[in-house]
């Protein structure tokens, strides 16, 4: 897939985010590319993924003969119980988050600023969806990865330095995976790092797509 | 002394009126109390006020209630599977308050637990904390860090769907299809459950029973549609 | 038992409060003669009690076999089920209480003014117990009864102007059953009326042995 | 990755520090973790702040840290069956913080849902309210009530006693002996539970747990004497 183009493709970028499991982390996957982590999941390692909308111990998606109606996953599709599941309410499950016992997020962003601002729910004037349970979980939950394309369609950076969409939240992502490579932080107010390029691209082209001020060493 | 209805409409006999605030349970389709939505929409009471956590998809759930005009306002967390709601929003025929998802959940538990106001650091920093108190609170490193406070919600009505019922109004839920049923149970001043089941009194265990009667004023047994949005398979 | 003495007897003040009970309510009872109320419960009227230890639906006492550890009322008694019991956790349990849920509370009282405060847990200095669930109770619950003996074992009043004793709530009792009579008063600032006198107990003596300002017709 | 432990001090090993917090559940001699408090006090751990709705009987539960003075403060609703505690409360060689039960019911709660304050009408013009923040709130008819700012109660250990549980730490309770214990699970930094049986994974209903792994870190099976403070029996 994809292999004629420099940089990770969607999955490959799961498969980046998926090395940041460890054994016996709880874990929210968000929406869209985010949601792909659960098929990289490395061998050895015991994740348990929490759904927000009130289960630990999400499985794979149904057979045909196991769609369940009252069986779905925050993105609202059918899916599967394991051995280790449990069911809860709402309140529960934010108790959860907002707690903080889920160990990691991994979400995606329209927009990531330097100093760890996600934007991910709004656009003012346009688009009126809401922002479900993101603002909770990236206020609650102990490590944040924010995972999206470094430029949107018109080639500019969407790692900048300050949010321009209404913020999700402030200072709550650690680290950055997109197609180009990836960039951590200490928690606080450490500033991002790059730590890893995607194969076939090199340090100017991620420099010059990057507006945010990193440490590139 | 029979909590039980016989049919939806008889169950939300009275409790449709104009103005109210109607607490509904589910997350996207999954768990709707799709027949007392109906009822709902049947009685013509309007400018409704809606907290739930989404609003339908168009011409079902919640989705009906819009195409009729009989919402003035939602409290939700994600309505972006509405394009009506989008419509009559963008149109500024509709009132709206976003409220972070486990924000609404927390709000719907503290307005039936008799708690005014807690506080969150949920929204911190963004739109949702416009116009609310912040307060700081020492973390267990010592810092301070900065928190909201919000309010706790009651409703008028609580409408929910659960899978098993008995006459003392005692429920047990399925899967995910619990979700904000539980808490709106206890915040509505007359709840109404729709059931998959009603079971004799004494036939749900008493150590699983997800809510107690106390929370129940009023429950049908109902069949319901039980649509899917995002139907997702694997092979076999 | 005791009709020689005048006024009425802890078990005939249980049962003076029992015809409080509605169809439908649900009741917490407190320990003590309020315990003996369940004894009491007028027929026809289906009464649910609540446990604040967790549980709706409290049963009988047991039989000696069906004596089970793990399940006992808030007076740390063993009791037993009925079919429509359940039980849930302890912030639900207050959830209940605190949410207004609950109709009806009758306990007990060391002293409870004309303004409907009540003082039942604590004696400075000497009863170091603590006010287990009373003060979510009297703050929560719709309508609180107050069960009490009219005068302490020096024939002091205990309906009196103000509470000497630390309080468990302000204004919050409705109805005072003691073994002289029956007053009740409309929530909010309204006074006491003296509504029933015990069999044999005549005006005076409840006069002076009241010393909170009540109305008397 | 298992969560299950072999015998109760080994389940303890490490959390027994001098001047930790730990939370104990139970109410009364119900639901307690007889085999994790005796560890607690075999590890000889001193200058415990203990979070408990009661504090045991003479010598029995949390009596047994009593009596060996490993106690410096403790968080209750109710200590009255306690002589040895009242002896060393009047003597000053007890710290006691009062907290109505739903108010330290609830604390506890908010400190595990990562609340940190939360406002409540129990114990306004008491004793308990005083040096606490007071806010008005409006109620539903328009009037303004007062209530008081209540804090978030957390743990560097909770002690819980379960039904059943599993090694992913999915517990289950029975009857009255569930009482405080799930929401403590969820405000301990390490939360241990010992179960009167370990089932296999997968063997509890996933509808029906209630306390879901995530809560608890580790989980030992262990045989409890289950003393009963007022056995009170009618005739057969």
């Amino acid at each position: 897939m994809a292999l004629d183009k420099a940089g990770w493709t969607r999955d490959q970028m799961a498969a980046r985010a998926a090395q940041e499991l460890e054994d016996g982390f709880y874990v929210n996957l968000g929406i869209g590319i985010p949601t792909l982590v659960a098929n990289h999941i490395p061998d050895g390692i015991n994740v348990t993924l929490q759904s927000e909308n009130g289960m630990l111990g999400m499985g794979p998606f149904p057979t045909e003969d196991e769609v369940d109606a009252d069986l779905i996953n925050a993105g609202k599709q059918t899916i599967t119980t394991l051995p280790k599941s449990s069911f809860f309410d709402s309140a529960t499950s934010f108790a959860m988050i907002r707690g903080g016992h889920i160990d990691l997020s991994i979400l995606g962003a329209m927009e990531v600023s330097e100093n760890g601002d996600i934007a991910n729910w709004m656009i003012p004037g346009k688009m009126v969806k809401g922002m479900g349970g993101a603002m909770d979980l990236v206020a609650g939950v102990k490590r944040c990865i924010a995972l999206f394309d470094h430029t949107n369609k018109r080639g500019e950076s969407k790692f900048i330095k300050a949010c321009t969409l209404p913020l999700t939240g402030q200072n709550c992502i650690h680290m950055v995976v997109t197609d180009l490579g990836v960039f951590d932080r200490k928690s606080g107010q450490a500033r991002f790092r790059l730590r890893e390029l995607a194969p076939g691209i090199d340090l100017e082209e991620v420099r010059s797509k990057t507006e945010a001020d990193v440490i590139w060493s | 002394m029979s909590k039980i209805y016989q049919t939806a409409s008889d169950a939300m006999a009275g409790l449709c009126k104009d103005g109210v605030t109607v607490m509904s349970g589910g997350f996207g389709l999954c768990g709707i109390p799709e027949n007392l939505i109906a009822a709902m929409r049947d009685s013509g009471a309007k400018d409704l006020t809606v907290i739930s956590n989404n609003a339908g998809v168009d011409g079902f759930g919640l989705g009906q209630l819009l195409e009729t005009k009989q919402v003035k306002k939602m409290i939700s967390s994600y309505v972006g599977e509405n394009k009506e709601f989008e419509r009559q929003y963008l149109g500024g025929e509709l009132e709206l308050e976003f409220n972070p998802q486990g924000t609404l959940a927390e709000r719907i538990r503290a307005g039936g637990a008799g708690i005014p106001g807690f506080y969150t650091k949920t929204g911190v920093g963004t739109l949702i904390a416009e116009g609310k108190e912040h307060k700081d609170f020492p973390n267990s490193n010592g810092d301070v860090e900065t928190f909201i406070l919000e309010t706790g919600l009651k409703a008028d009505v609580t409408i929910i769907k659960a899978w098993k019922g008995d006459a003392e109004g005692n429920l047990i839920f399925k899967a995910t299809a619990r979700n904000f049923s539980p808490m709106m149970a206890t915040a509505g001043t007359v709840t109404v459950a729709e059931v998959d089941e009603i079971v004799p009194v004494g036939s749900l265990d008493p150590n699983f029973i997800h809510t107690p009667g106390i929370f129940v004023q009023r429950i049908v047994q109902a069949k319901c549609e039980k649509r899917i949005e995002q139907r997702t398979v694997r092979e076999g």
